[in-house]
């Protein structure tokens, strides 16, 4: 009974028109997506390599200590699998004078977005008449009049619409990884595809849940014109406002004090703050030494009070200590101005992540937020996968600045004169390489969003089957 | 009889389940952006405040407009701090996107993308069904078993179906404009209501285009069901195929490097600026600012020239959608779309030319009297150009060719 | 006055709808037209209201010729379909507004609609209630008024009393014969062949697109039109249990 | 054997739809069940399938309590609706497959299949038409095999002849009684009065939910059973014109 009722519903959504119409949708817009996204990346791949060498060959030649740290700004390669999931585009992580404002106006089409907005449409134009349809021509009250119960009705239902789905997501996924795999300029490994095993997965659980958003409203309103109607305005609600509003929210609802006020702060205890502490704490220094002031104050120029030293030995430790303690006091002005800066950054940063934490969980609500973050970490171009770089980023900067503190110390002991900005020779120096995280790395931090896809189907199929018992057949 | 049939058809959507889902998602989602938009205003105003560079500050920063909340467009970019640094060099204040990345998941939920995605979605759905329905309930056998005329009787659909379709709109639009823009005492001078009107006029003509879309496809589709589906995948190809994938077309003409390129032959250039002065043991007289300055204005001359050229592209390749014309147009007029920015851009290369030859002193403030960086958005007149008028014809084309062979394909329609 | 003139009918793929039909239903008089389903019936409705367009002869109206002056030829013929749904969403009141008025009759007081609604069975309240309300009975009898308000000299009806329960059945037709009283030409096409007996002047039997038999009240008093119908049909004859 | 004890059904408006019906149709027995629209037909059917919960009394198909063992007592009746559409996309073929498979008889042969439509009077080359293409006539006619396929003891039908031509109506009727002859008990709900008398063995008259008359073939045979329909309903009488 079970099977026949499943060959069934999967048999009348294949031979449907719309289906051959939809899958063919699909397969262009993702043969177009990936055919322009793939020559994006490699554009982008050569381009971050020529970064890499205009930097390396930069360094070789002008390397010295002082600016080190802004020569080797090292960067992230584009992830291979940023042709199925945009993410947050390179340009986008960087805030720069000239900018390529373009993509700001119109984000890229990627195969989220297919997801997203097509395939969820499609479950809701192949799910809204599931019950609807079948009471309105008679057949609904022809099957239950036989052994089959409520229940199984609508799992075979939701399984036979799910499979003739999957069957059209297989047909396009496919054509757009043959389409990679063909262009042998590059390589999916066995770790780019299992992601895109589970990012398929994650597009199977996420159109299923548009999926019984249209049976329920097909067995909540019993008419096919309305129920489709309903199950439409849920679409847009969940799918066109409710994510984009989600950040705006969680900004209204913890506020957090706009960054450029806190750096302002900042700048300010840094700044004129220190600046007067450094200044009184001198002052007492200054009363301790008040002979070996005016001293400093008579001398005309530097070169004429070292000579005065020179000659008058008590005078000079004198002097040392003198310096001595100015450059502590500075350094206790230092010390505090910088402790009282770092916990002010400590707490509006710990507000900054409270409020992403937040604008996650309000996202959460909808569907499209939930998975697009997934699909995105999973692709590696999302929130986590940044993360992740920055943490390899600098650990691999301090066996970095190790190594060239150990290279200055062996330039130091031969050469006396040695000064932060003469030229240091580091050709040698440890090569930065960034391997993608593995699969079950990006999975473990997108379970989150997983479990929430999957909490949402569970709800949905109860209430599904309350309502479909309750359906005036 | 005309006049009947615009009453009757009021009269029937009005009361019609279609209309009311309608009515609310119009009315949740356009106020919810206003409120957000005017929020975030406001505290973009404040943090004006904050920036707002003192007597002789090397800063370059403007106030952001109140259009910003009907389109927000490169608002953020053109309202951010630009510190004019040695060497001619400009560097950015940090923005709220970089902190909270989830911002750059999404569009913001301005007015213009409620009205791009959500009200063009109501508008074709609405008109789709417009046709089949009365087709399937038999009363379009007997309206015309009377003697009434095709074109009267279509006429009088498409005008009574726009009607209801507008209602709604406007109703949800005014209420926001009361509650959150005049109640919120939101600075608006004169001519910005004449711009607010071009606004409102705009958003009328795009979705009478997606409402004409809709009815012919009505009249052509043999079911609801069919009609329904058909101008679905129209919507989905107009507002989201077409105008995303247009800018990653445009990259394939022109190969533009990407932004950190850019950056890093930046930074490149002053180091070794620096440290050539510094190791020649300052035989020079003065720091090389002028090399640098002068190689920071190639290189950026360079990219933004590709950046207009690959702009104008992808321009012409997504003005076919209705959507990327009202974005252009909707932006423009707005002041916080792609032309503003660029000469925003060129109006802080001038202040940096001006700063230049003022030298600061320790804490980096310029001594000696110099006029502090001020700007003013492009004025009303600046935005009727040529562009604009190609925009806009292919937004009334998308009416006129609807109704045009809608009216034609009406005169056949079997109305059995 | 409803003629027809050797009006055939053959569609794109050759299939023979209507084959030469000649009828003349002058005023005063009830025709019914029996048939199988693609017989031919709603064919000839549809020519004479000239929504679909004749391969050959003319359809008369009141002597206009429907396809010549289609727009004239329809101030004298009102229609009541099969399946009756109007709109939904209006109350009767509203519904019979807007089709008197395309009718050709704008200033109907109340009380002309309640005299009609009276005279068709319908009672006063149901005139604020919304059609979605009315059973199927009720919406043919809102739908038989539209056609009563417009007053036209000819009315064609589409398998009126298809579904209905017999009482409400029996009222409908009798209303026909009101009509009938009042001058008015009617033809109907219907599967009710035990009610043409007390109903109607002329019955007409097609097949295939041909009208097979013309029979007056007179002929066919005595004997059993089903068995006639059937004979006609040579298919199955009626074996009593 | 179908029976209802005292079956009543109160909906939550408070409007009663069946007050207490007693009823038994025994082995080969045709049962026709008249009654206006809303007399509360459709809601016996409904209680029988157990679609609806009844409020009172109980309902039994071959002594099995339809509330208590309902997928049990499924398996003792057959229905065919007053509006046979099925499934348009598919073939005869495909639609009875497939509710042949629900009906308990997966491994059907063509030859089984074409044995029954015959029975029922539909040709062999209509097997692989798309349903769409059917007439009303030849879909109810596919609805009366599907039935005949389940072979189930019980037969329960909802306005079967609603908006058949006379033809296929009388051969509808005609092969339901073969199907009394095989010693099937048949519960009709109709308005097809006049065909009652060929075919039915009990006629019974609903109004407003409740039974108010029973009659055997023999006791109605004589007299006009419409005009008893009329009595019962104490309203209009016909008058003949």
């Amino acid at each position: 009974m079970f099977k026949e009722l499943l060959i069934k519903e999967l048999a009348d959504k294949i031979f449907d028109k719309r289906f051959l119409w939809f899958t063919i949708l699909c397969m262009f817009t993702l043969l177009i997506t990936e055919s322009v996204l793939l020559n994006d990346y490699k554009t982008e791949r050569n381009d971050y390599n020529l970064r890499l060498l205009t930097q390396k060959e930069f360094i070789d030649k002008y390397a010295h200590e002082n600016r080190i740290g802004d020569m080797l700004d090292i960067q992230r390669p584009p992830a291979k699998l940023r042709l199925f999931a945009a993410g947050i585009s390179s340009d986008m992580e960087v805030n720069t004078f000239t900018n390529n404002s373009f993509n700001v106006l119109f984000p890229p089409i990627d195969f989220v977005l297919i997801i997203t907005v097509i395939y969820s449409l499609i479950a809701i134009l192949f799910s809204h008449n599931s019950f609807s349809g079948e009471s309105e021509n008679g057949t609904l009250r022809l099957i239950l009049s036989n052994q089959v119960s409520r229940v199984k009705l609508t799992i075979t239902k939701f399984l036979g619409g799910m499979l003739s789905i999957i069957i059209s997501l297989i047909i396009s996924l496919a054509i757009g990884v043959i389409y990679i795999l063909m262009d042998n300029s590059i390589s999916l490994d066995s770790n780019d595809l299992m992601a895109l095993g589970l990012i398929f997965l994650l597009s199977v659980f996420y159109i299923s849940i548009f999926y019984l958003v249209g049976m329920i409203c097909s067995a909540f309103t019993g008419s096919s014109s309305s129920s489709v109607l309903l199950s439409l305005f849920i679409w847009a609600v969940f799918t066109l406002t409710i994510p984009n509003l989600s950040p705006w929210v969680a900004s209204q609802l913890y506020r957090v004090p706009s960054i450029n006020k806190f750096e302002k702060e900042v700048k300010i205890i840094k700044g004129i703050e220190r600046d007067d502490l450094g200044r009184n704490l001198c002052k007492e220094v200054y009363e301790k030494y008040p002979d070996l002031l005016n001293i400093i104050k008579s001398a005309k120029d530097e070169k004429l009070l070292l000579a005065k030293l020179e000659n008058n030995i008590g005078l000079k430790n004198e002097y040392v200590a003198f310096q001595k303690e100015i450059a502590n006091a500075w350094d206790k002005a230092n010390a505090i101005q910088s402790a009282k800066s770092e916990n002010i950054s400590v707490d509006f940063f710990s507000k900054v992540d409270r409020q992403i934490a937040l604008t996650k969980e309000i996202s959460c609500i909808s569907p499209v937020a939930d998975f697009s973050y997934a699909v995105s970490d999973m692709a590696g171009s999302g929130i986590h996968a940044e993360a992740y770089f920055k943490d390899i980023k600098k650990n691999f900067e301090v066996s970095l600045w190790q190594f060239v503190e150990a290279r200055v110390a062996k330039i130091k002991k031969t050469d006396v004169m040695y000064d932060v900005n003469k030229y240091i020779d580091i050709k040698d120096r440890p090569e930065f390489s960034f391997r993608e995280e593995n699969v079950s790395g990006r999975f473990s931090a997108t379970l989150s969003y997983c479990i929430v896809l999957l909490v949402f189907n569970a709800l949905l199929y109860l209430t599904l089957i309350r309502q479909f018992n309750r359906m005036k057949v | 009889m005309i006049k009947l049939f615009i009453k009757k058809e009021l009269l029937e959507n009005i009361f019609s389940f279609k209309f009311l889902i309608m009515f609310l998602l119009m009315f949740f989602s356009l106020n919810t952006a206003i409120f957000i938009m005017t929020k975030d205003y406001k505290a973009r105003l404040q943090n004006y405040d904050i920036l707002k560079p003192s007597k002789n500050e090397a800063f370059a920063i403007t106030y952001p407009t109140p259009f910003s909340i009907f389109a927000h467009g490169l608002d953020d970019n053109i309202c951010n701090l630009y510190q004019i640094t040695f060497g001619g060099q400009i560097e950015t204040g940090s923005q709220k996107q970089a902190i909270n990345k989830i911002y750059n998941f999404f569009n913001t939920p301005d007015l213009l993308y409620i009205i791009n995605i959500i009200l063009s979605f109501c508008a074709i759905l609405f008109a789709s069904d417009l046709i089949t329905r009365e087709k399937e309930q038999g009363t379009l056998k007997l309206i015309f078993s009377n003697g009434i005329k095709r074109p009267a009787f279509s006429l009088g659909k498409w005008i009574g179906g726009y009607i209801t379709l507008i209602i709604p709109i406007v109703l949800s639009v005014l209420f926001g404009l009361i509650f959150f823009i005049i109640l919120a005492k939101i600075p608006f001078q004169f001519s910005d209501f004449i711009r607010l009107l071009i606004f409102l006029f705009f958003v009328l003509v795009y979705l009478a285009g997606f409402f004409s879309l809709g009815l012919f496809i009505s009249i052509v589709s043999r079911s609801s069901a069919f009609s329904m589906f058909f101008s679905l995948i129209v919507w989905v190809s107009l507002v989201f195929i077409i105008p995303r994938s247009g800018n990653l077309v445009a990259k394939q003409f022109i190969n533009i490097p990407s932004v950190q390129t850019i950056e890093i032959k930046r930074s490149q250039i002053f180091i070794k600026a620096i440290f050539e002065y510094i190791n020649s043991h300052y035989e020079k007289s003065k720091i090389p600012q002028g090399i640098i300055n002068q190689q920071n204005d190639k290189i950026r001359e360079d990219y933004l020239n590709k950046l207009n050229a690959v702009e104008s592209i992808a321009r012409k390749i997504t003005s076919i959608s209705p959507a990327s014309d009202l974005t252009f147009l909707c932006t423009d007029l707005c002041n916080t779309g792609f032309r503003e920015e660029q000469r925003f851009k060129t109006f802080v290369i001038m202040f940096k030319e001006q700063v230049k030859n003022f030298d600061s002193d320790s804490d980096g403030n310029l001594v000696g009297d110099f006029t502090p960086f001020s700007y003013a958005r492009s004025p009303l007149s600046d935005f009727f150009n040529l562009a604009m008028m190609l925009h806009f014809s292919i937004l009334i084309m998308y009416i006129l060719i609807p109704v045009i062979l809608g009216y034609y394909a009406f005169l056949k329609f079997d109305v059995r | 006055m409803l003629q027809a003139i050797d009006l055939t009918k053959r569609y794109e793929d050759q299939q023979l709808a209507l084959d030469a039909l000649n009828l003349e239903i002058k005023e005063g008089e009830i025709f019914f037209l029996l048939g199988a389903n693609g017989a031919g019936k709603t064919t000839t409705i549809n020519l004479f209201l000239n929504f679909i367009e004749p391969t050959g002869g003319r359809a008369l109206i009141n002597g206009i010729d429907v396809t010549k002056e289609p727009l004239e030829s329809k101030k004298y013929v009102s229609y009541v379909s099969e399946n009756v749904m109007l709109y939904g969403n209006f109350t009767a009141r509203q519904n019979l507004d807007f089709f008197a008025k395309l009718g050709g009759k704008t200033n109907l007081t109340r009380d002309d609609y309640y005299m009609r609604m009276r005279e068709v069975g319908l009672q006063e309240e149901a005139f604020e209630k919304k059609l979605k309300t009315f059973s199927k009975g009720m919406r043919q009898k809102v739908g038989l008024t539209i056609a009563i308000i417009k007053d036209a000299p000819n009315i064609l009806l589409d398998e009126p009393t298809a579904g209905l329960d017999p009482k409400a059945a029996a009222e409908l037709l009798q209303i026909l014969v009101n009509l009938k009283r009042q001058g008015k030409s009617i033809l109907m096409c219907t599967h009710d062949i035990f009610r043409a007996k007390n109903i109607a002047d002329r019955v007409g039997i097609m097949k295939e697109g041909r009208l097979v038999m013309v029979r007056t009240r007179e002929e066919f008093m005595e004997d059993d039109l089903e068995k006639i119908y059937m004979n006609y049909m040579q298919e199955m004859v009626i074996e009593k249990v």
